[in-house]
């Protein structure tokens, strides 16, 4: 689960991290008012960020500076509503405009292959670290934390003095690293990242300078699984953001994946999964989705997978595939008999189901009228020439 | 001969009185799994599978008393990681997790617990070890498999599954399979699997199963291409179509950047030799293809 | 640091261990108080026990019961004010009488030899472990918790298996276990010791009888080394009951324990101190105490250490041995002729400096008239001669 | 030859520019020992001791560019974990930990790290090793030292000069002399040292000086018994006036049951062929005594 800027500067600042000041806000006046606070308190100007979990909201226009209340109150505006790869803007970050002296990278994130927290800096932040990674590979220092006691102290002081940084900012930088590691641990993280760690030069309110080190963006990614012993965290979870297809989903623990073909896919496991949706593009179509209704799924997470699937309007042929193992598959052709029977919408299936009971799995379907297959080669072409049919009738390619 | 598991496998299922636990000991003991006991806190004395095996307050005393040597762990995701602990401190050397959702960093911690006592860790979250003909540890159907030379690795489920039940159907049977599980911190890897198969005499042909995300198949495939020569093998990537940055049901299944795509791993099998099956039921005829004499097709 | 019990119960308390009520009184009325609160919420009669940190207590009286307020005010006015093996009580808890079903020990112990933080338990609490484990090894259960991870769930469980326990206590004694060791880690204590831990019967207001697991009493020893990072551990030292020249002593870094002899030592370094010591008594004398002033002391702390022997009216001799290492001689020369030009009390003293700057401190002392030796044994043999003479005039013994 | 430290130490001085650091650094250096490096966390590129010691951030590059392969730790306690943890990552194989009151729960969490790596700390809170005549690594005073047959261990400071002293007063030179430290949780025990010694071939003789509390002096005697039978050797126990249950300076002398006494140790040692002698000064006749031979006494 990914989450909003604005939480993960809270889980930073909660660990004692230095995150500048800033509140969010979800309408123009409300921006205007915590703009007026900041600067009031010293601020020079601020700026107002749009609040989604996807990236590029820069170039899309979704962070604007502003030197006045009114100002932000008019930025805020544009940016609240605007749509950002699909996801409307509810929320804004308002916060003061840094005068930024440089750009670090800084972030840990779970490195499976070594099976420990990597820990990754670059002198050159505020760009694409993927970029720098591709490009520079020697200009990213790579430390692992210890799996029992963390970054120690003499790896965040190598990270800190890779990074390049003198004087105060070396005992800062150790500060942080060891911080950012800390907040991924008690948070279950997979991902912890500030971007850009920047020296900002600030004005006190006395007028005199200074320069700190300060964490400018952070981006979190928490264990999907870990969850459940962070109700806090799960708390957090941006609803308005998620489409309620995938809330229904994750509420029934289905993992589902909105696409754009035509052809709906249910299929337990996500490996078989792939495998079905990989079969069904070679035979010409396109699925509407990845679905893994996951291990012994019941009569009920198979209807629920259904309403998923048909919540979808381009979804023209549905294509079930079960091989049983924990999941018993007369359960599921039951499902799906019962499914249909409820179902507003009526779309040709293509069902095979092997494995545990798939014999009386077989039956019920039989009785039940379904096009069934043998093979998954021979279940995807079938979908796919099913709807192919139905296209060729509404006059589309089918695809 | 096989690896993992087999005639000498005595297993304890760690969790035994739980309805999945219970289950699938059942399933085992009927494949011919020998199981020398079962574990629940608080429980021991009791029997269960019909009274046909001892339950055990603690691995140490199914160790000590029922002289387990493996164990498959089928407790929810709070306790597992204690289990696999547990299990290690016991001297168990094979340990084969099922049990799904267990968070990352609990693996990060428990793994250099096991690496430490030198014990192996199937696992977590993955449906483990099959010797046809001989052992069964995990929750595969016993129904797929047949005998045979074929040795399988695979990070998927039912698309494990899948495949056996192609290869069984195209009279090639198996030394034993071997699901790894799909987590971002597993184990046993791709590689540990085929170096296993490589030492094996059973072993005549291999079949890797691979999903997008990750660098286990890439890496398997760098020492394959050194080790496993005259190998007769086979490999098929799931999520070729997949769009990139979805996430697909494993954690594991993220692409980035270049690395981790279907291409760059069917790529990477390829040039180590490995034939890359466009669907499941093609891998039987490409090991054929390098000379694996199918079986006669068994009678039902 | 050694705990009073109240301290390490609020410490066991903290960790979510079950605890009885109970709270600590300086006076019979303040024990009267709390005395009727614990009766008033349903306990049948109150125990008073004496808060010292020697063993013992009960044997001396301190601990005794009470059926009503009046009661526990005239017990408790008989423990405070008395002494046990030399410390006078100050304080004492009132905690519900409890009715006991059957008493275990739980402990946690730093393992030096293993290295590891060793928990034992034994199905026979109550009673001196150590007898236990001297006289039946088999009857305590010994697990070592890992050194990063802590005491893991089925550590716990084995420990709890084998106390006995059956039913709901098994999970009790299990989170009990567990927290003894994260109570250990938490607090640096080198000792975390239940004794004992055990089934009470309890009625609840309403009359209905119940059967719990408690940690009725407690014993925590800190680890001196850590107590800098744990300030309010620090701030719960017992100063009333610490000999002034104790808290001297450890407000200048000096190791310093106060013994029966005449001749008082100063010394640099623990083994050597012991070795001094070990040499008097060979030579006939009694040691009046251990002081070691440890490395690199100065004249001020010579100065303390030399007002920390005087402080003894058993004094009669001091035996000064140092040898210089970081220490340096002519330093220590100093601090004694400085010291001896302001003490009150005059005493004889024999000084031997070796080592670095040895040369430079033989000329100071001389200067100074000190009485000098070559060797270790000599030093000891002329300090032991020194007081016998002044006893025989004293009339004394001279040890 | 000599143990631990000897003409092939390259030592990296951890905390090189504190009080401490600075001042036993010319010590080591006066002594002959070849100091490559001082580590002090931004000071990176300055020099130390006159100009004749670089300064770098890390201990890695201290070993990187300095060759390093010993360091010793001055820094205070509560960094002190770190810098070992620190010296052990950098491949630095000997660790000489001076720095005393670090908590005991600290280096239970640093050993396990220390030993997986195969490196070997001395102390914490220890004078330090000195091979007479070739280096001297920690604060024991260079002067009361000369080169000879004699190996000797002790977990006590200013007593170990002691002893060292009235050797070499006696004509008897030392191979190695080494201060493991009185801390409960320490590297390196009394009977490592011994096992260092029993390979060594200078090391004719071996003296072990011990205190009250623990049971490390039993533990090195068994060992001995079995592996020392041919080679002369004297002990020293401290303590043996001591009153039962006081706490005398080291947490390691706490007296608690039979065991840990000065009593039980002067037996176990003495079951062990040790001479124990009851004052330092015993110590070298006691040697003589099993056919240590003297060297003439130095001039000076």
């Amino acid at each position: 689960m990914k989450l909003q800027e604005f939480h993960a500067r809270e889980l930073l600042a909660a660990a004692g991290l230095p995150v500048p000041p800033g509140r969010v806000a979800t309408s123009p006046a409300e921006a205007g008012t915590v703009a007026r606070e900041l600067l009031a308190a010293g601020a020079r100007g601020v700026v107002v960020k749009a609040q989604v979990l996807v990236g590029g909201r820069g170039k899309a226009g979704g962070v604007k500076l502003a030197g006045t209340p009114e100002e932000a109150e008019q930025v805020a505006a544009q940016i609240l509503g605007m749509t950002i790869k699909g996801i409307v803007v509810r929320k804004v970050l308002v916060a003061p405009a840094s005068d930024i002296r440089h750009e670090y990278y800084l972030g840990a994130v779970l490195d499976r292959a070594a099976q420990r927290i990597l820990v990754m800096g670059s002198a050159e932040g505020g760009v694409e670290i993927e970029q720098v990674a591709r490009e520079k590979p020697d200009a990213i220092v790579r430390v692992h934390a210890h799996p029992h006691l963390g970054l120690l102290d003499y790896q965040a002081r190598q990270v800190a003095l890779a990074l390049g940084l003198t004087g105060p900012y070396l005992a800062d930088a150790v500060a942080i690293a060891k911080g950012l590691v800390r907040v991924m641990v008690e948070n279950d993280a997979d991902l912890v990242e500030v971007n850009p760690l920047a020296v900002v030069h600030e004005r006190a309110a006395d007028g005199t300078g200074i320069d700190r080190l300060v964490c400018l963006d952070a981006k979190i990614t928490l264990d999907d699984s870990a969850l459940t012993r962070h109700p806090d965290l799960e708390a957090r979870r941006d609803l308005d953001e998620e489409d309620p297809a995938d809330t229904e989903a994750r509420e029934q623990e289905i993992n589902f994946i909105h696409l754009d073909g035509s052809i709906g896919c249910l299929v337990n496991g996500a490996g078989l999964a792939m495998t079905t949706m990989d079969l069904v593009k070679r035979a010409g179509g396109e699925p509407a989705n990845f679905l893994d209704i996951g291990g012994g799924a019941k009569a009920e997470t198979v209807a629920a997978a259904m309403r998923l699937i048909l919540a979808d309007p381009k979804v023209r042929v549905i294509l079930v595939n079960i091989f049983g193992g924990i999941t018993r598959g007369d359960e599921v052709a039951r499902g799906l008999v019962e499914a249909r029977s409820r179902q507003e919408r009526d779309v040709p299936m293509v069902v095979r189901i092997v494995g545990t009971n798939a014999d009386e799995a077989g039956r019920i379907l039989r009785e039940a009228s379904f096009q069934t297959a043998a093979s998954l080669e021979a279940a995807a072409e079938q979908a796919v020439a099913a709807a192919r049919a139905l296209g060729a009738a509404a006059g589309g390619d089918g695809r | 001969m096989s690896i993992l598991v087999g005639r000498d496998t005595r297993l304890v299922v760690q969790g035994i009185t739980g309805r999945e636990g219970e289950f699938h000991a059942r399933q085992m003991q009927a494949y011919g799994t020998r199981i020398v006991g079962g574990t629940r806190f608080g429980k021991g004395g009791q029997r269960a599978l019909d009274g046909t095996v001892p339950v055990f307050d603690t691995v140490h005393e199914a160790v000590r008393e029922g002289g387990a040597n493996t164990s498959v762990i089928y407790v929810p995701a709070p306790s597992a990681p204690d289990a696999i602990l547990e299990a290690v401190d016991a001297g168990i050397q094979l340990i084969v997790c099922i049990t799904e959702r267990i968070p990352a960093l609990d693996m990060l911690r428990v793994m250099p617990v096991v690496r430490e006592a030198g014990a192996r860790l199937i696992g977590p979250n993955c449906p483990g070890v099959t010797s046809p003909g001989r052992a069964k540890v995990g929750i595969i159907p016993g129904s797929i498999h047949r005998e045979g030379p074929v040795g399988l690795v695979s990070r998927s489920g039912t698309l494990t599954y899948e495949v056996v039940q192609a290869l069984t159907d195209a009279g090639l049977g198996q030394s034993t399979c071997v699901g790894i599980g799909g987590d971002p911190i597993i184990g046993t890897t791709h590689r540990d699997v085929l170096e296993l198969f490589a030492a094996d005499p059973e072993t005549e042909a291999v079949v890797l199963i691979g999903e997008i995300g990750g660098s286990a198949e890439e890496e398997a495939a760098a020492w394959a291409a050194e080790h496993l020569r005259d190998v007769p093998r086979a490999a098929f990537i799931a999520g070729r179509t997949a769009p990139e940055g979805k996430r697909m049901g494993h954690a594991g299944a993220i692409i980035s950047g270049g690395s981790g795509t279907a291409t760059a791993k069917v790529a990477a099998l390829e040039a180590a030799g490995f034939r890359v099956a466009e669907t499941p039921g093609q891998i039987a005829q490409l090991l054929i293809d390098q000379g694996v004499r199918p079986q006669a097709v068994r009678a039902g």
